[in-house]
């Protein structure tokens, strides 16, 4: 293989990873964020049930 | 702080949570010396934890206590001297003898007792033939009754007791009442938690119940108790002491 | 001063323990001089590069025999809790800490103590007088193999899979004594004396001293909740 | 809870961390000449160094964290050392990736003892136990002080592993002209060095971009775990 070769493996493995972390971390998030949502409007009936 | 001394016992808005449950909610509790209470409830209604955080085995999410004006915190070595914790055969070390397990926790807890005060502590429990004997050989009565000379002889101010009635037989029932009553006497606070209400409802001077991590009831003793049975009927279905 | 005293009051009693059941004194002597013989087997050594294999072999078994103490250390406090006895006691942590650090290097040098001139008689070395000073040196790495030991049987008290936890988390942290003893133990038995392996000896030393005040000072989180 | 990057400067942080990496590749794979000695294999320093010193930097973080969370016991320090310590190995891991293959045009093999690898390998052992021993903990707050005391360990001991490693490497290997670790600033072209400093910076603003989203993430979770405890009543 070139060093040419070398250097693109690297570089490619080093940002396909780091692009996987990201879109994980994203997908983690926003899966949070529904859940809050799902909460929040969950306490919102409680307090309408109870007024 | 010389055990002996009166200890004064201060909880307040005490809460504690294990992951996703709170055990113990917003407790405010005043223990003043002498007092003997008794801490009664369902299973799981955060007894044992309330007991674990006056002993300072556990420190609580939010609130804090406070001995003598002085917070129970980690680093309070000093202010532990003061506190017992009796567990029907617990903390006792089962491949020492009776005589090393004494030994061992009262120099541990810098009390320097003469060979004739700890034979005479022994003897006050029924252990004297037994002190050469692994805790391993001893049955759980008896091994109860080493933790009752244990604590006689660490001269706690605070004493915590969780279900000693369990393993006890009828004598051993009069020793654990006498020690408790003389404790009281002595100025220093008992908290018992059980479920032999009638046993523990006769000793105490006081009575605290929790329900779901909740202090629902905490009223001083007196003979025509109504109120006790109304808070304590809903628990149980019999009801009453 | 008090830290002392309950050090001693914790060890004496570690030490009754320990006598009077003999679990991990046997079980680590009888583990290293097994690991002696299974080297033996696996390395199949010609006897010319015994002596240059020897602090290696002898160091390895050290760091499993040692592995084997941590693993048991507070089993005594696990029977009826009495972990809590002694963090309900007026007991200084630290003191817990050192009690437990010195126990473990009591039976690691007994074990040490024995398996080296064992070492000697199998592997029929010549050099006996090099056996004091290596046994020194063993020593100071026992020292810092147990105090960081301790601390991590400590830290890993509560968690699943202990045993195997411990080993995991605890010989990474020992790159630096396995290297430095390792160095030191070559140089005595090369030349007689430290000569060249001083600046290894001061590594040991410092990773002794900055772990037991470490160890002293954060055993207190480490073993409360 | 909510003294963290609010959402745009998060978004801001993202869109410059992905400039300065575009323009990082670009000095990188093309401004910059290829190395006398190892020819264009050598444009993999670019991302070596600055990711062991991202790695370092969050190994560190992690140890301020875990100071911080013993001292005052605050959910935000624990949260903020599990996700530099989660971010930490991955960029320790990615380090020793491309180590070993910057190795191999330059000595043939894929792995060799230097002493950077080495270091590297081992930091990355010690916090992925840190991550084991967080995860094989039940209780909350038990993994959190368990973890914290393992973070401060484990980064006071790792200057003791950096001259243990370091001596030991000297010991062995005779230092070559071509070992990839040579200290990249000493004589190197100009355009080579403005090439680092811009993918070092990128590196650190991807870094940071990172963990203030993961460390959001852990608050969020937290959050609902308060909430769902305190629904539970």
């Amino acid at each position: 293989m070139s060093s040419w070769g070398y250097v693109f493996l690297a570089y490619g493995i080093v940002w396909s990873t780091l692009l996987l972390y990201l879109f994980s971390l994203k997908r983690r998030f926003r899966r949070a964020q529904r859940e809050v949502a799902q909460l929040s409007s969950a306490e919102e009936l409680q307090k309408h049930a109870q007024k | 702080m010389p055990s002996g001394l009166a200890l004064q016992l201060t909880a307040r808005d005490l809460s504690k949570a294990y992951g996703l449950r709170w055990a113990l909610r917003d407790l405010n509790l005043d223990l003043v010396p002498g007092e003997c209470v008794a801490l009664l409830g369902p299973n799981g209604a955060g007894k044992t934890t309330l007991l674990k955080l006056l002993a300072g085995l556990i420190y609580p999410t939010r609130g804090d206590i406070r001995l003598n004006g002085v917070q129970l915190s980690r680093s309070s070595t000093e202010l532990r001297s003061t506190i017992g914790f009796l567990t029907p055969g617990e903390h006792l070390y089962e491949n020492l003898t009776v005589r090393e397990n004494l030994d061992f926790f009262t120099a541990l807890y810098n009390k320097n007792h003469s060979l004739v005060a700890i034979a005479r502590a022994l003897e006050e429990v029924e252990l004297t033939n037994w002190s050469q004997e692994y805790v391993s050989a001893l049955s759980s009565g008896m091994k109860f009754r080493l933790s009752i000379a244990k604590w006689q002889l660490l001269e706690v101010g605070l004493l915590l007791l969780d279900e000693p009635y369990g393993v006890l037989d009828g004598s051993g029932i009069n020793l654990l009442e006498a020690f408790l009553k003389s404790q009281c006497e002595k100025g220093n606070v008992v908290v018992i938690a059980s479920h032999h209400i009638a046993r523990v409802l006769q000793l105490c001077t006081r009575a605290l119940i929790l329900h779901l991590g909740k202090l629902t009831f905490d009223e001083p003793r007196r003979q025509p108790w109504d109120s006790f049975e109304r808070a304590f009927a809903d628990f149980l279905p019999h009801g009453g002491p | 001063m008090k830290l002392l005293r309950q050090t001693y009051l914790l060890l004496r009693k570690d030490l009754v323990l320990e006598l009077r059941r003999r679990e991990s004194l046997l079980t680590m002597f009888f583990f290293g001089t097994l690991l002696l013989f299974v080297f033996h087997f696996a390395f199949d050594l010609v006897p010319e590069k015994v002596t240059e294999m020897t602090p290696a072999l002898l160091w390895l078994a050290f760091l499993f025999t040692g592995t084997l103490g941590l693993t048991q250390l507070f089993e005594a406090e696990r029977t009826n809790h009495c972990l809590d006895a002694l963090l309900l006691s007026p007991m200084d942590r630290g003191a817990l800490f050192l009690a437990k650090t010195c126990f473990n290097i009591i039976l690691m040098v007994a074990v040490e103590i024995v398996v080296v001139p064992l070492f000697w008689i199998l592997f029929n070395l010549r050099s006996w007088e090099a056996v004091p000073l290596l046994l020194g040196v063993a020593f100071l790495g026992t020292i810092g193999f147990c105090v960081l030991g301790t601390l991590l049987s400590g830290v890993t008290l509560k968690a699943r899979a202990r045993e195997l936890l411990l080993p995991l988390v605890l010989f990474p942290l020992m790159v630096p004594v396995i290297l430095a003893t390792i160095r030191c133990m070559e140089a005595i038995l090369r030349n007689g004396n430290m000569g060249d392996a001083l600046p290894w000896l001061r590594l040991l030393l410092g990773f002794d001293v900055i772990f037991v005040t470490v160890g002293i000072l954060i055993f207190d989180w480490t073993i409360d909740v | 809870m909510q003294a963290t990057v609010p959402k745009n400067r998060k978004g801001y942080l993202g869109a410059l961390a992905l400039i300065l990496v575009i323009v990082g590749l670009y000095w990188g794979l093309i401004h910059a000449p290829p190395d006398a000695y190892q020819g264009n294999a050598q444009r993999i320093m670019y991302l070596h160094i600055p990711s062991i010193l991202t790695a370092y930097l969050s190994f560190f973080l992690v140890f301020v964290g875990s100071c911080l969370y013993l001292w005052k016991r605050e959910k935000r320090d624990d949260i903020l050392a599990h996700s530099a310590a989660e971010i930490g190995v991955l960029f320790t891991a990615l380090t020793i990736v491309e180590g070993s293959i910057w190795g191999k045009p330059t000595w043939g093999v894929w792995w060799t003892w230097d002493a950077r690898l080495t270091l590297t390998a081992i930091l990355l052992l010690i916090f992925v136990g840190y991550l084991m021993l967080r995860s094989l903990i039940e209780e909350e707050s038990r993994a959190a002080s368990a973890a914290a005391i393992l973070g401060i360990i484990g980064f006071l001991d790792i200057p003791l592993i950096h001259m243990s490693v370091y001596w030991w490497r000297t010991l062995h290997q005779p230092p070559s002209i071509l070992r990839p670790d040579k200290a990249p600033w000493d004589n190197i072209h100009p355009a080579m060095l403005t090439a680092l400093a811009i993918n070092f910076v990128a590196f650190i603003l991807l870094y940071f971009y990172l963990l203030s989203l993961r460390f959001r993430l852990g608050e969020m979770t937290e959050e609902i775990k308060t909430r769902r405890m305190d629904r539970g009543r």
